[in-house]
């Protein structure tokens, strides 16, 4: 395959400075472009640290000591800042915190990316309104961010990541704040976007393993397993104590396998073991 | 166990169009609970419960007695609360101090304060941790502490206001295992979720909000077969049945150990 | 609209000025009539209603106590219940409450024709580092995201027994508890806020400054007017001073 | 977010900028919540001090300054006092340089800490006793003393209280 288009971290480690312990240890791991990556893990496990790394958040804001490597498409977040900038949306976990502080109205907020790049007026116009229309904040255009509710700002957060249309987009547990009917949406928006290298870390197996193309598991600071939802799940340690998806859960009490012998993990999955089986 | 009743309560934000309006609801199950969308009015509920907020008309009674008759101590050893941000309430040099802190407002006994202390950090896992800041905890960490801050004062009615959010799962596992713990203690307990799998698979009453009305109050399993009511409130049903029934089975499964129990051996 | 925020702060000094710089209850009648015009041809909004609530309470305090205390009190004007009330206090205090009222006016008046983002604009436009006028203007919107954060931890805090509402000495007891976790609180937003600027590319060299929508007429000429108007007032009133001094 | 980790490590000019904005707005909201009228001064007595002195001995005289000096105008403004406004702006501006520049680079000591904060207290007393004097009368004016000098003092000790707590995390 071509080397631009894949995503490798080879031996990265990062320590934060005045840390005694390191926060990712010899994580090394690939992906392709276009692939939406799923990283999952317990709490303290290196998840935001490793978003921050992708980002290029460290260590070019805040500052750590990095070694190994880490390759986005033929990019360096490291020693290509910020070139390596404008080709990514990064949505961090508290939404409130990301808003600029500085916008009258939600479509204000969505615009803020775009002026400082210096795009035409028109453009901008044109491109808030198709952004808020995909995260259903049509309606909210006018109000001020403060009277959004948790789900609706961080659905702006999701916005603001994305009018400026990235290759490359990473989200830190984005759904946290949503309920049920706003995450479905989310997972369903997501499934369907194209033409974009996706890194999310989120605590929904269930819709992970419906969407995502590679997981990537997170242990104290390693990188433990890697590879499809259903390799993944199908040889996951339960001593990670990371919950299965239900649809794994539900096969594997009433021993439904796929003809490879492994256990589904997505609903489709499920159905196939399922009629093989009846 | 406490029986806190509710009696034509009503309740309306000044100048805003929102109002709750509860005409009867009994909370009768030790586990209930209150679910519903953003806005529905399951925190303002709480908030009525707690005493931050004063209700228009109507009465909230604790087995019996008038809530807005309690002194603010015995209203502390009534009723606690967590809220979803573990950040609101947390401002002590130590995660043990932040407890005794709390119990401090209840009993002057430091000794004693200090006793119970250790034993609910202990409760919570976080016996470790008990002399470090509390903000150099993990954020599912500072959740628990927070938990822990109720735990300590034991009341007779513990509220949590979407305890899961920001938890990871082994701490989730072990927050259900304490739940069901209080419960066998004589405890009642009352939660707002949005988290329909953990309802359905733990809970023994639902209570569904809607605009400020409940409109529905039973067992999960007669909430989740009436799955026009799910819709029209705005509820996803739990995961198992979304699967269950793309597999064209229409009954109601509450968990993957529910589905098992009722289609193994068949 | 035509009137650039500028020329409006200018505005507000003169007429703040005017109604210092003299005794004239006239003059101050015709000030606040002029405010009250102003706001009234703009648009009234809540908050300056309950702004104006607020200081009318104040100076009804102002009359009282004046009106009682005041130390060059000499002619009963009326008594009620048998305490009375001094003419010397009450004007006097008619006055201190019509220059506190012209300043509330007018800067109503600022505030409900001008957006914040307007002033950013402008300002920015007018050659301000875009980062003081982030500084500055910011300020507008995160005060009511703190202002929540803060009612937040006050329930959160008050479910845990701190009680805020009666005396003075448990509101001092209640502040730690509340603002620990406020500025905490505030530091953690700030550190996602700037990581999430800088992704956002907030010092990207080729921000262009909006163009305001808003066409401002005689800008300068309004300037000069009212700073030389400004400086004449002081002046005036410098020299009254001194001159009474002398 | 992962405090432990990341505190004190994130340093930028944007960092500073966003700090400043920040703090301004908290030490409008605690001085809103804190506030109690003084009808004999037509004043109030709140914690905008508090707010100042800790931006100040934290942030230095830059952030003090500009925090003290906003905070104190939009304080006035927004609670109904609009006619201190102005005079709040150079007073509490003025007063947080001060302390920043007294405490400078060695804030944590105990010593300069309290030089600091006590010539901060002076600059703000005898600011609003000029503008008092100068808005109502010098009784109003003396009246103030003493309601100012509490003030002070109240938010120095609370900034005495909660600076050693915040130090380690910016």
């Amino acid at each position: 395959m071509d080397e631009d288009k894949r995503i490798t971290l080879d031996n990265l480690s990062v320590r934060y400075r005045g840390a005694e312990d390191a926060q990712l240890k010899n994580v090394s791991a690939t992906a392709s472009i276009g692939q939406i990556v799923g990283i999952i893990g317990n709490s303290h496990t290196g998840k935001s640290t490793l978003c921050r790394v992708l980002a290029g958040v460290i260590p070019n804001i805040i500052s750590a000591e990095i070694t190994g490597s880490c390759e986005v498409l033929g990019h360096s977040p490291v020693h290509e800042w910020p070139n390596f900038n404008s080709l990514t949306g990064v949505v961090l976990q508290n939404p409130a915190g990301q808003l600029s502080g500085l916008a009258d109205t939600v479509a204000d907020e969505m615009a803020f990316d775009l002026i400082n790049q210096g795009i035409s007026e028109d453009v901008i116009n044109k491109r808030v309104a198709n952004v808020a229309a995909q995260m259903g904040l049509t309606d909210q255009l006018v109000q001020t961010p403060e009277s959004l509710s948790g789900g609706q700002m961080q659905r702006l957060a999701i916005a603001t990541a994305i009018v400026t249309q990235p290759t490359i987009l990473i989200m830190d547990d984005p759904t946290s704040e949503m309920d049920p009917l706003g995450r479905q949406q989310f997972f369903h928006w997501l499934a369907n976007v194209q033409s974009t290298t996706v890194f999310i870390v989120s605590s929904e197996i269930d819709d992970l393993s419906e969407i995502a193309d590679r997981i990537w598991v997170m242990d104290d600071g390693q990188l433990v397993e890697q590879g499809t939802p259903q390799a993944v799940f199908n040889y996951l340690d339960a001593d990670r104590q990371i919950p299965k998806p239900t649809a794994y859960q539900l096969a594997a009490g009433m021993n439904w396998h796929l003809s490879n012998g492994a256990l589904p993990v997505t609903p489709s999955e499920l159905k196939e073991a399922y009629d093989g089986k009846n | 166990m406490a029986k806190i009743e509710l009696q034509d309560l009503q309740f309306a934000y000044p100048g805003k169009s929102f109002n709750l309006a509860v005409k009867q609801q009994v909370f009768a199950d030790p586990m209930t609970a209150i679910v519903g969308q953003n806005g529905a009015g399951k925190s303002t509920i709480f908030k009525l419960l707690t005493g931050l907020l004063q209700p228009d008309t109507g009465i909230i009674k604790v087995d019996g007695h008038d809530l807005a008759d309690f002194k603010p101590v015995d209203r502390l050893k009534t009723i606690g609360i967590t809220f979803q941000n573990p950040d609101d309430q947390l401002f002590n040099a130590t995660v043990k101090r932040e407890v005794e802190w709390s119990l401090s407002q209840v009993n002057d006994d430091r000794d004693a304060n200090s006793q119970q202390a250790d034993k609910v950090l202990a409760n919570v896992g976080l016996a470790e941790k008990a002399a470090e800041n509390p903000y150099d905890l993990s954020l599912s960490e500072r959740k628990l502490l927070t938990i822990a801050t109720v735990l300590a004062i034991d009341p007779e009615i513990y509220l949590f206001d979407e305890p899961m959010i920001s938890l990871d799962s082994p701490s989730k596992l072990m927050l259900t295992q304490i739940f069901h713990e209080l419960v066998a203690d004589g405890h009642q307990v009352i939660t707002i979720t949005h988290d329909m799998d953990w309802v359905a698979a733990e809970f023994g009453a639902v209570c569904v909000m809607e605009h400020g009305r409940i409109q529905f109050t039973g067992t999960p399993r007669a909430l989740f077969g009436d799955r026009g009511l799910v819709e029209r409130v705005g509820l996803l049903p739990p995961k198992v049945m979304e699967l269950t029934s793309m597999l064209g089975d229409s009954r109601v499964y509450l968990s993957p150990e529910d589905y098992y129990k009722q289609n193994l051996g068949k | 609209n035509a009137i650039d925020p500028i020329s409006k702060l200018l505005l507000i000094l003169d007429m703040a000025l005017l109604s210092f710089a003299s005794t004239n209850l006239l003059l101050e009648a015709g000030l606040i009539t002029g405010g009250l015009l102003l706001l009234l041809f703009s648009k009234v909004s809540s908050t300056t209603v309950k702004a104006l609530g607020f200081s009318l309470f104040l100076i009804f305090t102002m009359l009282v106590i004046q009106g009682l205390f005041y130390s060059k009190n000499q002619t009963v004007w009326f008594s009620i219940i048998g305490i009375n009330f001094y003419k010397e206090g009450l004007i006097y205090a008619t006055t201190l409450g019509s220059r506190v009222l012209v300043i509330i006016l007018a800067s109503g008046f600022f505030m409900v024709t001008t957006s914040i983002s307007e002033n950013a604009k402008y300002l920015e436009q007018s050659g301000l580092s875009y980062k003081t006028v982030y500084v500055l203007m910011s300020v507008c919107y995160i005060l009511p995201e703190i202002m929540g954060n803060m009612r937040k931890i006050q329930q959160a805090q008050r479910v845990r027994g701190v009680n805020p509402q009666k005396t003075v000495i448990q509101k001092l007891k209640s502040v730690l508890p509340v603002l620990i976790p406020l500025v905490i609180k505030t530091l953690d937003q700030s550190m996602t806020r700037s990581i999430s600027l800088q992704l956002r590319g907030f010092d990207n060299p080729n921000r262009k400054a909006l163009k305001s929508t808003n066409r401002y007429r005689l800008v300068s000429g309004l300037h000069i007017g009212l700073t030389f108007a400004a400086i004449i007032l002081i002046g005036w009133k410098l020299w009254t001073k001194i001159s009474g001094l002398l | 977010m992962d405090r432990k980790s990341v505190g004190g490590k994130v340093s930028s000019d944007i960092f500073k900028v966003v700090l400043t904005a920040m703090f301004i707005a908290v030490t409008v909201a605690i001085s809103r919540f804190f506030i109690i009228p003084i009808p004999m001064t037509h004043g109030n007595i709140n914690l905008c001090d508090a707010g100042i002195f800790i931006s100040a001995l934290l942030l230095g005289p830059r952030v003090g300054g500009v925090v003290g000096g906003a905070s104190g105008f939009l304080l006035d403004l927004i609670s109904g006092y609009g006619q201190y406004m102005w005079f709040s702006l150079i007073v509490h501006g003025a007063e947080g340089l001060i302390v920043g520049l007294i405490a400078g680079k060695h804030a944590d000591r105990k010593w300069t800490k309290l030089i600091a904060v006590s010539v901060g207290i002076v600059i703000m007393v005898i600011g609003y006793f000029v503008a008092d004097s100068v808005l109502y009368n010098l009784y109003a004016g003396y009246v103030g003393i003493g309601t100012n000098l509490i003030q002070g003092a109240v938010g120095a000790l609370i900034a005495y209280l909660v600076t050693p707590r915040l130090r380690k995390r910016i």
